[in-house]
């Protein structure tokens, strides 16, 4: 696979790393963050840290969409599913995330018709298929979504698909990277960027990291080379003294982004005030919502949703590893309580999710795990 | 704690006795991972429990027969490659050759919806009989019902197989040991994406077949190949597909099962549709392949009786056993990293994140 | 975050130009090319594909120099290992 | 033509090959009439015709080994005395004691719709287990399939079964000849009525209890009361009834099968019922009812055994074998007529008319 | 059972019948017509004809209420049965009737909502049950039913069941007996009147078939006692010179029969100027159908209905057997193309009609049966 | 024409008077006995079921009288075929 198998190559990995080890400095610790979940899934399915030297932490970010939906949201969205005539539409990231009446997969055993897409559009065309019903597509996702939801609605209301609604969950990155260097409790040297956001939103946002915050980011691909070519970026500004924003993915990542796609997003969606990040809280114009004028393809005017708060269960500690303030062994109900089968919480269901990733790719002792595949 | 104990702490987690938890049957539990697993344990096996069903084998063995089924309801009906027909007979056909014996019988019962086209019927009918041909055995009984349109997708069948095994033979997965070749007999997953791709829900084209078959021919070559007990244990790798199996095993024998990433062989379409859909061949459901646990010493022996039957040309040694740590499916991945291969949760699902 | 992957166009469908057929391995799907209005896309271009849409245009240009960097890297790696390895065969 | 001519025609019209007319599946398929023997000869055995199909039996026997399946779709999954649960287990193992086998091993394959109450599943398969050690069998091998809500209704069942025959025992409808005695074990039909009570839309109230029952017992008791030839064939009534079966005898061994209507056990509620709905008892499913044709001469040492059995004690002779007319049941009614007694063209339907 | 069991005794039958040989003439042929399919059923259900002398033929006559339905109606149920939201209810001897589009069983194939009932009242509970959908009940039958379905419509409009509506079939016998006095073929020596008809419309309507064609009527019950008990009396009749309407069934049916019964009849539904009876052709004033003032519950305004007439079969002789002219095996395709599993006329359907209970329970050698079965 | 069978009333319904529970042979259901206005029905009679409706109220005078005529004849005849059988002797 092109621009793919290039990225996976173990000899280069090796050479890579082994100037990875030469930019530590002695003595010295250094705790890079992984902002985006496709990283840290990268990073456990290649088995990544065995390449790094053990002075080189890589901590896990909020950049899991399905992670930081509160299950509030979730019971909004079974709410709607549950109304007469409803299909709920959903990635299948979204189908066993729970809420506080379940998941999805419970409403479903429970009677609701709630469908896998792989693409908005697949939902619109459910809608145009079945206008008899009202079609309703859950929409999460960062920046990198966004655009292919708003899309879907221009299409919609273009075709005066009357049937078809988004229930947005759409989230923006920056707020979440900002919350994170404003907590008390984590100390960081570097930011591994997301790359896929910033094909939508590009390089320059990052700036206030380098320049008011004076840590390094460099912008990341998803193949294991790319990961690792970014935390030798990042060592080579440290050691240079340097924080600046990098683009490592420049093969993919134009530096100023899609302009369309912004276009497309602002078009359709605006800011929300305040928006309830799981683990996180509250956290001001870090989510968007359909505007007023598609006012007709916003679910949550069309429907009468409860938008009630559910606390999370109180062993949950998924805010601290959304933060990169535990890692995710660290959380008492972890891989106990806490499994992909019966997760407590959400960083446990997504294959982005930290806990996950860890559980189903690294849970066990790494020393034992090398010692039987050594060759 | 430090992270060492906690782990150690998870592991005794996981013996521990499966309980279902939910209270209404979801599609989880029938997708092959976890939760198939927790409902068969905690519910078919606490109910029945006996020593012949308790290692919840392809199939159960007592005084030199073999007996197993396994219920079709795969949707479409007709798929690239096959269809339900060849799927009930093949795969009943297949899990009595992984428990070693010569398929003789088979049963088939449907289950036929209000409305199915009789002429569909006969496609399928015909296509047993050509599978039943081609495995040499004989549909010797079998069943009919009709249910109200609404209440089945058209048609499912449930087959029932008896073969005999020979003395000699005993496989079982507890009998995997340390230094153990696992090979697997060709390339993996076309089937589960082809039927995937089939639904039509995706657009997705790919010029990928089911690779639906017989594999007694190949097991018999096998075990002929390599003396009695040479051959640890056959599974063919449906539902939960290769990772799953693998995991039977290495909980089965309590030995760890270490893959190698770049040995294991799949077609460059199965890979492409897996990373468009963002899920991983090791899951996906193979329905004419097998995984062999075979002694070290004898795997040259056991990939040239493979390779030398059309089902068996792509067949590769894939990974080993080796003793530590008990229990857990390891993978050297292509970048020079490793991982571990857990039992699935759910369905493979498409996914975006 | 989100998963994307790279694709190869092999037609953009002449009755809906937000469309193009793309391959990945022996794959194909059509896939929305709206968000890269204004980018001349042709048969044999590459592009980063997110839940049916195309979010960028990959620029081989780029794709090459970060190659031949990790290349530069490896081939100094192995200049390296050579050498460590003949000082080591010359002490032995 | 006189009316003799034209019924000889009729005879020879009647034993032309089958053919499914209708394009679709329709419920009568399913009815265990005439539809169901239609599509079953014309599509199943058409395409796996071989001999030991070919009797289209309970189950097929050979080598000393017996085989069969049966699917369960029941409506309701519970019902007075019963479940889907006990019927798939006692079904499988009747089938297996109706070829003369001592029922060994079961499979049993589950196809549970999306949103069915694990609770339920934890009662059918309590009595599937409690059913199994009545009958001394153990269910060694299974099959777990989960479909969406909608695709299913709860719960199907299929178990198979295998079975050991003694070499004495060979028993075949074919093997029926003229003055032979037809033995019922019981009274017939609270099966069926039952269930359709149970249903609830006919808001019929009953005292009627499912006889839902392994038979093994009752079937050793018998071969072993008569020597080997003189039980001449075993059948359970269940789909269809003994009126089915017993044309089933009458065909396969080309003779007459004379019943006695008054000697036919029934009890009061399930002839209330019936005359109520315009059914026949004769055609109504029983689940724990066997029909044995035995040598006239061993008939008292039959009726014996069988009667010396909790599940026989309202065994009856209700009529002969008579070498005139070939092919048909002939009833002698309590009014003193005759009639022929055929095989259901579709359900017994309720009927006003 | 009591009120069943007496009259199906055998010894009993026996003196009757010796009685029955008495009163025949020597050389003299009897034809006597059962009116009714609920008899022919009894006949051959009990083997009657065992019990008759050779000189005493029962002719079975049209009284089938599903033998008469024509072709066209049937397709027009079922073109109800497939309109969109619609649950058709039928009793079960319809289920197989066939029409030009085949039957209600094949329009289940290929997916409409056809439902069993015991009575017309449990149609209605469906449309309680089923607020959004068209409930329609297929009403057949003659006077004997046709109340049923009127309290149901009045039961309906009580209550304001706006989803629930009649498909009326119902017809009346008198005009169905005059078209066989009247039809030239046929020669008769009396009448087996129809038992549960007679309890709603009494038995004076028959007088006109003493009076004016001379002919014996015993109105009977349907016990095969009965039956042969009314053949008696016939014979009775006949050896003494009389003709008269007698009721052999006065357990049963008053004479006057029920005038509530007839009450509600006539308050819901009036007389149509024609029918058409299958193989009898039209009819004038045989029919019944909803009143305009119920008009509400009456599915033929309520439903777009095509009212096509479909030609019987070619071969179809059904009208012959329904006015006795033909005995079932003397149709050209009785039990050869025309079977109970595929019949080509609807007197093959019902356990009512005359050639599925003759092929049923009758079809053989009378001679080798009764070789076969003596004891 | 028209199945009907006997049954016998268990129970008026007392909030539905148009309403019996009527057994037959052990069977029971309700019955719509609205087509029998006027006449007074009580547990222990009879009646004539159709379709879930009682069509009449059976008259067990009659039931009677036609049953006694049955059984006379009944009754003549076995005297008859006694008297035969006597004949046959003697003259035996
Ligand atoms: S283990 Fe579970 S509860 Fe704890 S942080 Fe992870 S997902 Fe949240
Ligand atoms: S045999 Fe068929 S076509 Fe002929 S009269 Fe009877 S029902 Fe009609
Ligand atoms: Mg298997
Ligand atoms: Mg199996
Ligand atoms: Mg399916
Ligand atoms: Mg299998
Ligand atoms: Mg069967
Ligand atoms: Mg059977
Ligand atoms: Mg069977
Ligand atoms: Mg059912
Ligand atoms: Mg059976
Ligand atoms: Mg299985």
């Amino acid at each position: 696979m092109r621009f793919v198998d290039e990225y996976r190559d173990a000899d280069k990995a090796r050479a890579l790393a082994a100037r990875i080890a030469t930019l530590c400095e002695p003595g010295r610790a250094y705790k890079f963050m992984e902002v985006c979940g496709g990283h840290t899934h990268t990073i456990y399915k290649h088995g990544l840290e065995d390449h790094l030297p053990a002075a080189v932490t890589l901590v896990h970010g909020p950049g899991c969409p399905v992670c930081v939906i509160p299950m509030g949201r979730v019971d909004d969205a079974i709410h709607i599913a549950e109304e007469p005539g409803v299909i709920m539409t959903s990635f299948g990231d979204m189908m066993r995330v729970p809420g506080g009446r379940g998941s999805f997969l419970d409403a479903m055993a429970r009677g609701a018709d709630i469908r896998m897409v792989y693409s908005p559009l697949d939902a619109l065309k459910i809608a145009r298929e079945n206008p008899g019903k009202r079609v309703v597509f859950m929409a999460i996702g960062f920046e990198t979504t966004a655009p292919s939801t708003a899309m879907t609605v221009l299409r919609a209301a273009a075709e005066g698909i009357a049937n078809f609604s988004v229930f947005c969950n759409h989230v923006t990155i920056i707020p979440a990277i900002k919350a994170i260097l404003d907590s008390p409790d984590l100390r960081l040297d570097g930011f591994i960027g997301p790359g896929h956001v910033s094909t939508v939103i590009g390089c320059r946002p990052y700036g206030f990291i380098a320049e008011s915050y004076g840590k390094p980011l460099v912008v990341a691909g998803f193949e294991p080379l790319d990961v690792l070519q970014s935390v030798y970026q990042n060592l080579v500004q440290l050691s240079e003294g340097r924080a600046a924003v990098e683009n490592q993915y420049a093969r993919v990542v134009p530096w100023d982004g899609n302009p369309k796609a912004l276009a497309v997003i602002n078009e359709v969606m605006e800011l929300r005030p305040h928006f309830e990040w799981r683990g996180l809280g509250f956290i001001s114009d870090s989510a968007l919502r359909v505007r007023e004028r598609y006012a007709a393809f916003d679910a949550e005017r069309i429907f009468d949703i409860p938008g009630g708060r559910v606390a999370d269960p109180k062993a949950c500690q998924c805010g601290e590893v959304l933060k990169g303030v535990l890692k995710p062994w660290e959380c008492k109900v972890f891989g106990t309580a806490c499994t992909p089968e019966t997760p407590i919480g959400t960083c446990m269901v997504s294959s982005e999710g930290a806990c996950a990733a860890y559980y189903n790719f690294g849970r066990f002792s790494r020393d034992r795990v090398k010692e039987a595949t050594r060759t | 704690m430090n992270e060492e104990q906690v782990l150690e702490r998870i592991e005794r987690a996981r013996r521990r006795k499966a309980r279902v938890r939910e209270d209404l049957i979801t599609l989880a539990h029938g997708a092959g991972g976890k939760a198939t697993r927790t409902l068969i344990e905690d519910v078919f096996l606490e109910s029945f429990r006996n020593p012949l069903l308790e290692p919840l084998a392809d199939g159960a063995v007592a005084d030199g027969v073999a007996f197993t089924t396994d219920s079709y309801v795969v949707t479409p009906l007709f798929f690239p490659g096959g269809n339900i027909g060849d799927l009930a007979v093949n795969g009943t056909v297949n899990d009595l050759a992984m428990c070693g014996a010569r398929p003789a019988y088979l049963s088939a019962a449907f289950i036929l919806e209000e409305g199915f086209p009789v002429a569909d019927l006969r496609r399928i009918t015909g296509s047993m009989a050509e599978a039943a041909r081609e495995a040499g055995v004989t549909i010797v009984t079998g069943d009919t019902k009709v249910v109200q349109r609404g209440k089945a997708d058209g048609c499912y069948i449930t087959t029932a197989g008896v073969g005999m095994v020979d003395p000699g033979v005993r496989l079982s997965a507890s009998a995997a040991e340390p230094g153990d070749a696992i090979i697997v007999s060709g390339p993996i997953g076309d089937h589960g994406v082809t039927v995937m791709l089939a639904r039509g829900g995706l657009d997705i084209e790919a010029d990928l077949v089911s690779e639906t078959a017989p594999l007694n021919g190949l097991t018999a070559r096998l075990l002929g190949a390599c003396g009695g007990g040479q051959v640890r244990c056959l599974r063919d790798a449906t539902r939960g597909g290769v990772a799953t199996v693998l995991n039977e095993v290495a909980e089965a024998a309590r030995v760890a099962v270490v893959l190698d990433e770049e040995a294991i062989p799949v077609r460059p379409a199965v890979r492409g549709a897996c990373e468009l859909l963002g899920i991983d061949p090791l899951y996906v459901a193979c329905e004419g392949r097998m995984v062999a646990v075979v002694d070290g010493r004898s795997a040259g022996a056991a990939l040239d009786a493979l390779r030398g039957h059309p089902l068996g040309a792509g067949a590769a040694v894939v990974g080993r056993i080796a003793e530590d740590p008990p229990g857990l499916v390891l993978l050297r991945t292509g970048f020079g990293g490793t991982r571990i291969v857990d039992v699935l949760v759910g369905d493979p699902l498409p996914r975006i994140c | 975050m989100c998963l994307g992957i790279p694709g190869e166009i092999v037609e953009i469908l002449s009755d809906r130009p937000d469309l193009a057929k793309v391959d990945v391995c022996g794959v194909r799907r059509a896939i929305n090319i709206g968000l890269l209005e204004g980018k001349a896309l042709a048969p044999g271009d590459w592009i980063l594909i997110h839940v049916g849409f195309a979010l960028s245009k990959i620029d081989e240009a780029e794709a090459k120099s970060a190659l031949d960097f990790l290349e530069s890297i490896g081939q100094a790696y192995e200049d390296e290992i050579a050498a460590l390895r003949e000082s080591m065969i010359e002490q032995g």
